[in-house]
């Protein structure tokens, strides 16, 4: 099932997240290792197939899913520095989203955006390397779907560090003053970069935060697919019934350094050996176990996601570079 | 420059002297309503455009004409609603916003040169961000030095925005509708000194005749507003205007100036400029933005890194000097450029050798 | 009494109060008329004794007399556009202060700030003409005294239009994250230029909007002197006293329109009709009258406040502008 | 340029060779550490700059050397810390604030443009703002068009904000000691392709011998890198060590090239500039900001309105192009400025007519 097709059932739609955080798990772990080519005995950012700086959502893919669920390809969706898992639930093209990583010409923006800078207009995602920028966006393209009678949703993930941008302040009025069809999703992983959200954000759930604009203000435990998926799933219609904006925190876990080469140093060891055991695919696939689902079945979605990453990355590596008349062709002179 | 001489430069067919004679303000507010009357995808946002029409009487009478749903009023909250004017623009509208005064783009610049100008190229072409940011600049009225800049090569300098910058009603209007029209964002800086509001004091040669029918001025380039053998005078905006009034000074005194209102800062139109100075072999750029990085050192190295040029004088430019803009108006006023100035550095330019 | 002279009793800080308003009211009643000088019978801002915008205060003194009752010359605050019922209450210099607004060389920063950017140095005032910018320094300065030792705070006045202006979220937080010693008074005139609250803010009180910093927020209605010394007091105390940050909506009205030219017929005409009797410069002496002062005193301290009030103008009036190398005297080359 | 270049040109005494050998990084945090030490009103604010010592490694250590109260982690709300550390230097601290990437300044440029920048000026002098805004500029090594501009010209183009750009850690160093001892607000851009980090990857020459005590470099001067007498290389940051690169190659060509090491973008040292085209009679300007309205121009503008020079050559810049910068590592490198292309133009200029 693709999102924007209506989730016939409990059933279907936790199986099509189940399948869709391993898709993205997948693609993940094989640029994580393509990352280190070239960067190997010495690190240096600018070498290897895949140069630059590289965030991984592993751990994130829940709060991806859950929501994601929901939408059409009609819905529009910002991401942000961090926008792997949301761009394959939001059902990115998984072969142009590789090849633009790899900088290639097959790739979504001919490789003039990179990792940082996924647009793919089949489905309105986009995404961005400025902490705060993607909100403002969803609250215009919601006010748009209204304005052109439309009754798609917008929807503007952001991590726990960037709601102390003055952006997410000004957005978030903006969008309760005039209702507009939009959702706010706030991944809180505990950390921006080294910095914990004790030492950046003055109350404890920025669900606390949506009061300061009379929206609803949700804080979902657990980074826990399906109750991230009711959750997103009330937002979402209300939204999409003209009731207007609603705020959600999601509790998260990075499971790996803000970029791949960070040591992590900063996070308390403790801290650090619990991920492990907090991986949600994990969890996920043993809950739907428990709920009933043969392992068979999971197996082979697990198998269909690890062939459409394989593809997707052998079509990177094997697509060209772009021409250089490429960098010029998208700027009037 | 007569409405008359507007006229002959910009191409349209020469009217009765004095008919339809507009405001810069009344020809900006009469495109938009035009665009709006005939593209429903067109919406206006800003601080105090609605309910009053504008601080600088750009958006009169669009709510009554369009209704709350394209015409809106917004908090004080910049960065916020460029950023949703973007997402707009992503999805199909062409929003037209007003930024009440460009020294305020410290608190929306990443909206307006990340975001507006970078979706196109980010995005490989898929998306486009038709957007129109107006924005009142310039100074001379003692406001201060947070309500007086022009800031042009700020904007200039930034890739993936085109910017207009108009200095009479007829280009006005053309250059607005052309500006709505495309498909990248344009920020587009009406001069308060050639807005055409009584309160504020203003050129009246900036109004000038417009037609009533739509039309449109290309972006992207300059005019040449009057033709002469021994001087060009680059200017934009008001000094347009010091450049006229200058070359009339000069006239008297057997010096033919021709004047290039730039019109456009991106994309700068070189060759217009290089025509020009290639005739004239000597160049004056006047702008009242801040000299360094500033328009007129963008104009004398576009004039001479071009080796087909032979100037016959060193080339000069006018700007506001490298210092915040003084209130006081005895300060304000000696230190913007003026024509006097301007005729002083042509005639030295003229006389040199 | 000076500000910073700790008030003496309920009775002196209520006239010090009184004065202080009078103070403002007088000296703007003059600035107002003298506006006016050269822009008849065509109004051109450019033109006249004082050009350039021009926004009163007249109708919001009780903000800015209940307020720096408690603040000394060393504590710190930054104001805004509309800056002179603030500057006089916090004991910036009214002469030097006439001649900025001017553009005299005698003026506080020798004409090159204006009535936007009047600062005293002697008594830590500032203001900025863009909206929302001094927040941010108060919490600076706030932060400065606790981390050099002293026991100072600072308060940041501003609109109700400012606080959807991402720097106060940016602010706010840092200051109660910081605990710093600062106190965020919002004057809600009910207006940003023509836009009202309830088309400009998703929340009817921005007292409101300290939960989303985990402060205390304090909504006085009323535009009381009395009420707002109180609130004022409490917060400033607790600033002082290193318990943090506090913010404080105060209703009040603005009498005269945006700025000095403006027709205000946005305003409902009844709304404009009841302005008359709100001013609370009348009330305030009414109540003082009432509570037993005789009017003999406060016509006494009236007279005080006109004498002082002309004798700013008249030497700002005297005053030479400024030689045009002052313009260059304070950039490097 | 090896490091016994740098000292001719800065003149402090000649040291063993290889001695104390420093990337720009550690020149830095030894420039902070130093400055904290004797002046107990220098503080540190940014983000990542205490716990980890920042990303760029310019604060490693003050933390444990000077205590959280001086050294702080800040939200990511760059116009709320920028602005509260233009507070704190109103009242007598000495901030160094770190704005990790030039890039977002688009969300706090108004703390910088309009509040610290204008302070003075406003203030008549009452009032200064001795901040430090560290900032990390340049491309180079494909991390996409939000993280690898420079904008120098955007900074030096703002009235009342000195701005340094260090090619090399001994300038690094002194200039920045200098910088935090000044009372203007200074912009410090530190280029990544010089600062010596072994995961970004950098130039080996831009580390040098440092001094261990503290010295002053002083602002606004630029330096003279290298003399010559064919051609004047203007650069500054990363594109010093392209002219350097390029020198090198044309002297084989028999060409001998002037270096000029702007180091300040404002206040700009046009007098050295002038200077040493008045001698060579030839001037190419290299930078890495986008080409409108940028340093080249003002460059080579500076150099044409001065009537003392006679130029041999049309000058000629070599800077970004006014297009984002590309993700892909071919598209970016295809458009970044360097050596070979300074070398064509260089040799172009000399071979002209
Ligand atoms: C405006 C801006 N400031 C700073 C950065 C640098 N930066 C990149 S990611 C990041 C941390 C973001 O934290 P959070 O929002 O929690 O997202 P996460 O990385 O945890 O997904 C920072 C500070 C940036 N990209 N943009
Ligand atoms: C950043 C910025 N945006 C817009 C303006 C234009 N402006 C000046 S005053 C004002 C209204 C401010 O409203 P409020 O904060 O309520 O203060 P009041 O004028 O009512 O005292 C506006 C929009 C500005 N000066 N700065
Ligand atoms: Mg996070
Ligand atoms: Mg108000």
């Amino acid at each position: 099932m693709q999102p924007g097709q209506a989730p016939h059932g409990n059933l279907h739609h936790r199986l099509w997240m189940y399948e869709a955080m391993v898709k993205s798990r997948e693609l993940e772990s094989r640029i994580k290792t393509i990352y280190f080519e070239g960067k190997t005995p010495v690190f240096n950012m600018a070498k290897g197939p895949i140069p630059g700086e590289m965030h991984l959502s592993m751990g994130q893919e829940p709060c991806a899913v859950g929501v994601c669920a929901h939408l059409r390809p009609t819905d529009f969706v910002t991401a942000t520095h961090r926008p792997h898992h949301v761009a394959v639930a939001k059902g990115v093209d998984l072969r142009k989203m590789a090849a633009e990583i790899f900088g290639k010409k097959t790739g979504l923006s001919r490789g003039l955006g990179g990792h940082m800078h996924l647009f793919d207009a089949a489905v309105n995602f986009s995404c961005s390397g400025i902490i705060g920028e993607g909100i403002a966006p969803a609250v215009g393209a919601a006010m748009a779907a209204r304005i052109q009678g439309r009754d798609d949703v917008a929807v503007s993930f952001m991590g726990e560090g960037a709601t102390n941008q003055g952006q997410f302040h000004e957005a978030l009025n903006l969008a309760a003053l005039w209702k507009a069809p939009v959702v706010f999703i706030i991944e809180d992983n505990a950390y921006g970069i080294s910095v914990c959200k004790a030492e950046s954000t003055s109350v404890a759930s920025n669900a606390d935060r949506a009061a300061a604009y009379g929206i609803p203000g949700v804080f979902v435990p657990g980074n826990d697919p399906d109750a991230i998926h009711a959750a997103a799933g009330e937002a979402i219609a209300r939204a999409r019934a003209g009731d207007g904006p609603t705020l959600i925190e999601l509790e998260t876990h990075r499971l790996e350094g803000h970029f791949v080469g960070d040591t992590v140093e900063y996070r308390p060891v403790e801290e650090r050996e619990r991920l492990a055991e907090l991986d949600p695919i994990q969890l996920f696939r043993s809950r739907l176990i428990g709920d009933g689902h043969e392992a068979s079945e999971l197996d082979a979605l697990d198998a269909e996601a690890v062939r459409l990453a394989d593809d997707a990355i052998s079509f990177a590596r094997n697509s060209e570079y772009p021409a250089l008349e490429e960098a010029f062709a998208h700027v009037f002179g | 420059m007569s409405s008359v001489d507007v006229m002959q430069e910009t191409g349209a067919k020469t009217p009765a002297p004095r008919q339809r004679r507009l405001t810069v303000a009344r020809a900006l507010n009469e495109a938009i309503h035009q665009e709006m009357a005939t593209d429903s995808s067109v919406v206006v946002l800003g601080e105090d455009v609605a309910k009053i029409g504008g601080v600088w009487s750009t958006t009169v009478g669009l709510l009554d004409a369009f209704g709350p749903a394209r015409v809106r009023d917004t908090p004080i909250s910049e960065s916020g609603f460029i950023g949703a004017a973007v997402g707009m623009a992503a999805v199909g509208l062409r929003p037209v916003v007003e930024l009440m005064f460009v020294d305020f783009v410290g608190v929306c610049m990443n909206s307006i040169y990340s975001l507006a100008a970078k979706q196109r190229f980010f995005s490989g072409g898929q998306v486009t961000c038709p957007m129109v940011l107006m924005t009142s600049v310039g100074g001379g009225y003692s406001d201060g030095g947070q309500h007086s800049q022009t800031l042009y090569a700020t904007f200039g300098h930034l890739p993936g925005l085109k910017v207009v910058v108009p200095s009479n009603a007829y280009d006005a209007k053309g250059l607005l509708a052309s500006a709505i029209r495309d498909d990248d964002p344009v920020v587009f800086m009406f001069h308060k000194g050639v807005q055409g509001l009584g309160w504020l004091g203003t050129v009246p040669r900036a109004a000038t005749h417009v037609p009533e029918e739509a039309y449109l001025v290309p972006l992207g380039k300059a005019a040449v507003t009057r033709e002469g053998s021994d001087v060009t005078l680059v200017g934009l905006g008001l000094t347009v205007h010091h450049a006229i009034d200058a070359a009339d000074q000069l006239q008297k005194e057997g010096i033919s100036c021709e004047i290039i209102d730039l019109r456009s800062i991106a994309p700068l139109d070189r060759e217009t400029i290089r025509a020009s100075v290639r005739k004239t072999g000597r160049l004056v750029a006047v702008d009242d933005d801040y000299m360094s990085y500033g328009i007129g050192g963008e104009v004398i190295a576009s004039v001479c890194e071009d080796a087909s040029i032979t100037l016959k004088a060193t080339p000069r430019r006018l700007s506001f000097p490298d210092i915040p803009i003084p209130f006081s108006p005895v300060l304000e006023q000696g230190v913007l450029p003026n024509s006097e100035k301007l005729v002083a550095l042509a005639r030295q330019a003229v006389l040199e050798k």
